[in-house]
């Protein structure tokens, strides 16, 4: 079923109106001490008021704010998201099972995150441009990395699967928040340069505790940047539950910053396709940063080497189970007679191609060449290096001349 | 009483033994409580000594590091685990301009005995940021003791005189050790915390390594004596202060200085060592120090490490270069 | 008049109930986009709602909960703290003389900020343990330290003014934003030692937008510790407007982070109090941080090496003139008959004999020793430094010998 | 066309002309814009090139280095101004762990010309944090570019040469020295940007010296002719690379060196200088090569800086000893 695939992943939809009045400020009737929320610690659990269009059991409830951002979304489309998600899942399983087999040093798990990443980076233009930290196989997937791309920083054959200005997206970050500034500045370049391009920086929950997202936070508002600040919050930094950094939900910090925040049901792909298209028509306008949490779980392990068993609590994950973004879209689709046979069908045959490929591409991936790695520290030559270069060329050529 | 332990669990019996010898005693990081840490050192601890002393903390390594100080300033001794060698960095003005700085800024009146423990170095295959080894940053940092361990008898002596000391300490662990077995002395008297050991007696050759190049340097010398060569390996122990009267006196026997580390060469720990024993043994050196270091670049990605990380050849080639035999720089520019 | 110098500096004062309807949440009435204030950049002007007890012209008007916490002060008090004022305002005008005469390398003035500092220091008790920025002298004079103690550092003679542990206070923090995290720290300890002291942190306007500073705000949260954020808004970081570090109050930056925040008028020192008792208060009854936003305004230049006329507004200036902290109290005192002629008399002859002594042992004091450069660098001797020190103390010999 | 600039007008000189050579050179930093820097070394620019191009940021250097990089991302050239040396090292994670590797992490696919201006070191009365010097920290660094100044002409043109590269380049600029003056040809030819210059020609002692402590090596040369000897002084530039094609060829000319800095010793850029020109010219070396610097504390309050500072006797007393003159240590341990 040819649709399914030929969706244009970077389509914008149509814009209605942005609601504005959803980020109109309460006023605090109390005396004297400020108008807005200045309280303290909050107590609402941590699914309380999430928006959200497709329940756990596959009703489509209505959400008037957001309906309306994706009205257009038809059944072909939705057939594409679903089968998005059932592939970049498929990828990560076969990730791990490579990884399981010593084909890839590390791998981290976005399973139960597909929601998330696919209704957001769906959302996208292809002008715009994605910094994301290291989990965002399916973001990427999304903006058209190549199969191939996705494992070598996995394997270890390189520190970057891809070019960076082919797919409009960075190669992935470890340092814990750090790529937030990088969006911020990113998006202040959008603005300088006149173009209605926007920047999305995603990260965890764990990362809204590192000064530098703050910091980008301080810096977006400040210079009204069109970047959208997207948190997946999925409940745990490795074995660190969300509360150790955060006493009141996520998306109540950024306001303080001068930053309206959405707060998504992460595992509902259309809210959190809605979600975006809001964030990114206000950046697109003028409109400036928004934060976007958007509330999932990690199904899996932390990364591959990672033992949850250490510290995860099982209930909790029996409960996430059952509000799991693939099935939930598939039951909606079931329902709207969308999901005929067929659809099934070419869905299954498109991931279990990718499945082939992705462990063909990984384990047919060679090892670069020793020299290599004096390639591209800098852009320009420099002499210290130039010498330890030639030097170990020196050495490596006497090595295997026998001599030693 | 003596048992074999990895070298991560002879951590993790020195920061108990710590944790009950004084109660200041904290450990706080990233994972450390209920996971144990990332590699375990931690491990059991929290269930042992409570929440309260073994602490989890939000992820942030300034945080983490700058409440250590204040907590220092009520008396305590906190214990900071740093989970990867590079992440180090985001605490990297909290380190320099305050816990280093602090005692001499109070004129003494604030201790800050505060342990900053860092798994550090490659060799595992890992990613990006995780095989750093930033140590010469720290002891070219005015105010901070930097010391490392090689093996499980040191890691938990030298764990424990790092808690005990009230100078802030840098404690690099090195992470592709973790899991070698050793000997381990609980009773054992501990060398002093700034002191180097000669690991191997020699007398043609003195050869410095440290972390985790000390096993490799200790194959190099086993491989050198089948050459018939006599190499001294010393195992610094300690970056800052550096024991220099240890190697002075070796290289006054040998005249000959091989250093190697996996930090990248330019400003690294070696230039200090080879500058300074210039200096103290100019008259007795027969060759120019040779280091064996990582090159000046990022460390690069797993496939290729085996092209950063100075190995038994590589050192052996020095050795040759120091020895004035053939290696491979022989017939280029006599420099 | 003894009584106006004798009053207890550290004095907790009464403990009327906390009114923690104050912390109370807003909730929006929007559906579905979260309950508590996700809005944005924020309209109201930098003076709006300030908590306020004294208006500029000294009339003291009713704040219901406010008022409570200083019914205590009575007459002496208010003189007392009225002293304090009057005595840092002299000590600040002497040291920028001193200055500029060249018995000072550097001096940063608090003029206009007597009440944030006087007001807030005066709530705390000599177990408290306060970290400050470097603008805040008149705190050290009010925890008790030596007039000579407040410029050895910036008459470049030590590092260190005084003994931390004497005063219960830091010596100053030059970093901006870094004792933030000192201060959150300490409070943890002290909350795990089972005592009621409270550590505050001192910082300005542009110190928010460290990362360090929401660090700390996070740690503080999360741990529940008894630590007070007092953030002095005196409108400038040198020549940046804080509308270049925050596009909302500042004080609505915290309630994101879990922490509860008060905006007051930085000018008047009861409203000042009262605040600094009401977090006290929340702290030492295990209620956790709070953050105080003091809006005030730098009358004087950042530093005696800055130029404000190259950025400053003169009519603001003009403007902020007119809420004098000291003039204000000056009024009220007078209204309400307690600023006899003989009080006056007292006050000018104690900030007449503060100045002469201040002055007299600032130019008094000597240089160390040479050699003290070396001394507590480390705790133990460390013998790479032992070295150096025996060397150049042999250079210093030589020089002294003649031979060069 | 000649003129005669203080060194900070230089500076100001240089990047209004790489403002205007190129538009997507942006500077930022705290105080740049309307102040002009509290060195006012940006004097001018905002009202020439307007807020857009020369912003004031919000006060925290990871986010003005951090954004920097977003801005290289979108082509842009930043330059940012770290206020004073003491205050970068909230940005080292930014500055380390990604403009010095994302270049490399990026396959060569991102270019990072991204300048860093740091006015450093000491000599001006400062208080605390105001009077570092940090270099050796980013030429230990792979992937950074890190020049220093010591004139006005090379001031104007090396800020052109660093916005111009298209590497990272960290440009201490030498506070002290902001005043003096000297004549800036603003049509100069400039020497690349990684090399040294020899600013004095000798025969007897190579002396090396950068940025503030040129000066004083200048004079240090002189006061030595008068006592008979004959010193090249080397003017360095660059501390990563280090020129020491230069060098080498001076000292095996000379066959004694000097080197001289502010920063703490123990691991500075003289350790990596006596350690790499000794392997160069070993054979050439009459002495070992003697270090001027810094101690290893923290840098001491202001009356007592000139306890800290090299100055010109302490200069003269290692050329004494490298010429096996009397000096301050004879008599010592012959170390
Ligand atoms: C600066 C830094 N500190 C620590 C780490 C180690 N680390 C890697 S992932 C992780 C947890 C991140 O949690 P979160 O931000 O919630 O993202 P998630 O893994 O859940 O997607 C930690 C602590 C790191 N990579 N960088
Ligand atoms: C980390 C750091 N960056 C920059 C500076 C330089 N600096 C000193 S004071 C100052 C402004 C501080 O403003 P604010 O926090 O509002 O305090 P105020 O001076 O108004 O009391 C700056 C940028 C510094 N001291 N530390
Ligand atoms: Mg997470
Ligand atoms: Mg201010």
């Amino acid at each position: 079923m040819s649709s399914a695939t030929s969706v244009d992943k970077s389509v914008d939809g149509e814009k209605p109106e942005l609601a504005h009045k959803q980020f109109e400020e309460p006023r605090s009737d109390l005396p004297g001490l400020g108008g807005s929320d200045r309280g303290g610690p909050d107590e609402r659990g941590p699914e309380e008021e999430l928006v959200q269009i497709l329940t756990p059991m596959g009703e489509r409830i209505s959400q008037p704010v957001l309906d309306t951002w994706v009205a257009d979304v038809d059944g072909d489309q939705l057939v594409s998201l679903y089968e998005d998600m059932v592939v970049v899942r498929r990828i990560d399983v076969e990730a791990t099972a490579l990884q399981r087999q010593g084909e890839l040093g590390l791998w981290p798990p976005l399973l139960g995150q597909e929601a998330s990443q696919i209704g957001s980076a769906r959302a996208l233009r292809k002008d715009d441009f994605v910094f994301t930290s290291y989990r965002e196989n399916a973001v990427a997937y999304a903006r058209g990395v190549q199969l191939v791309d996705l494992v070598r920083v996995w394997r270890g054959t390189a520190f970057s699967g891809w070019n960076p200005f082919d797919v409009g997206m960075a190669t992935p970050q470890v340092i814990i928040g750090a790529q937030t500034l990088h969006a911020t500045g990113y998006a202040i370049g959008c603005q300088k340069d006149g173009v209605d391009s926007v920047a999305v920086a995603y990260f965890g929950d764990g990362a809204t505790s590192q000064g530098d997202v703050s910091e980008a936070m301080i810096f977006a508002a400040s210079f009204n940047a069109p970047v959208i600040f997207f948190c997946q919050n999925n409940q745990w930094a490795i074995s660190e539950p969300v509360g150790l950094q955060a006493v009141r939900p996520i998306a109540d910090r950024s306001p303080g910053f001068g930053i309206p925040s959405m707060r998504v049901d992460g595992n509902d792909v259309l809210a959190v396709m809605a979600a975006t298209r809001i964030a990114l028509d206000r950046a697109r306008t003028g409109g400036g940063p928004t934060f976007i949490e958007a509330v999932t779980y990690r199904m899996g392990p932390h990364t591959t080497s990672d033992d949850p068993s250490r510290y995860e609590d099982g209930a909790e994950h029996e409960e996430w189970a059952a509000k799991d973004p693939i099935l939930r879209l598939e039951r909606y689709l079931e329902s709207a007679g969308i999901l005929t046979d067929e659809v099934r069908a070419a869905v299954k045959t498109k991931s279990d191609e990718v499945a082939r490929e992705f462990r063909a591409e990984c384990v047919g991936l060679k090892n670069p060449e020793p020299l290599s790695v004096f390639e591209n520290v800098y852009a320009a030559p420099h002499s210290g290096l130039e010498r330890q270069k030639r030097q170990y060329a020196a050495y490596l050529s006497y090595v295997e001349g026998g001599t030693r | 009483m003596t048992e074999q332990l990895t070298l991560s669990r002879a951590l993790n019996a020195g920061l108990r033994r710590s944790l009950a010898d004084n109660d200041r005693v904290l450990l706080m990081g990233e994972d450390i409580g209920t996971l144990g840490g990332v590699f375990r050192v931690t491990d059991g601890l929290k269930a042992e000594f409570g929440a309260d002393r073994v602490i989890d903390t939000p992820l942030a390594e300034a945080g983490i590091v700058g409440t250590a100080i204040g907590l220092a300033y009520r008396g305590y001794r906190p214990v900071c685990e740093i989970q990867f060698d590079g992440f180090i960095y985001p605490a990297f003005d909290q380190i320099v301009a305050q816990v280093a700085k602090l005692h001499y800024r109070t004129g003494g009146n604030l201790v800050l005995p505060i342990t900053i423990r860092v798994p550090y170095g490659g060799g595992i295959g890992a990613v990006e940021h995780h095989s750093e080894s930033p140590e010469a940053y720290f002891a070219h940092t005015a105010g901070l003791r930097v010391v490392t361990c090689a093996n499980p008898q040191d890691a938990y002596s030298m764990i424990r005189e790092a808690v005990a000391s009230d100078d802030p300490v840098l404690f690099f662990e090195p992470k592709r050790r973790y899991w070698v077995k050793g000997d381990v002395d609980f009773e054992e008297e501990a060398l002093p915390l700034g002191s180097a050991r000669i690991v191997a007696t020699g007398s043609d050759v003195t050869l410095v390594a440290y972390g985790p190049l000390v096993a490799t340097a200790l194959d190099a010398a086993l491989a050198a004596a089948d050459d018939g060569l006599s190499v001294e390996v010393i195992d610094l122990r300690s970056l800052s202060p550096v024991d220099f009267d240890t190697v002075e006196a070796s290289v006054r026997k040998t005249g000959r200085l091989v250093i190697t580390h996996e930090a990248a060469q330019s400003g690294g720990i070696g230039a200090e060592i080879a500058a300074s024993i210039t200096d103290r043994c100019f008259y007795h050196l027969e060759a120019a120090p040779q280091r064996v270091t990582g090159f000046d670049i990022p460390y690069p990605p797993a496939k290729l490490e085996e092209h950063f990380l100075p190995d038994l050849d590589r050192i052996l080639d020095a050795v040759d270069r120091v020895m004035g035999r053939e290696n491979s720089l022989t017939g280029w520019s006599a420099s």
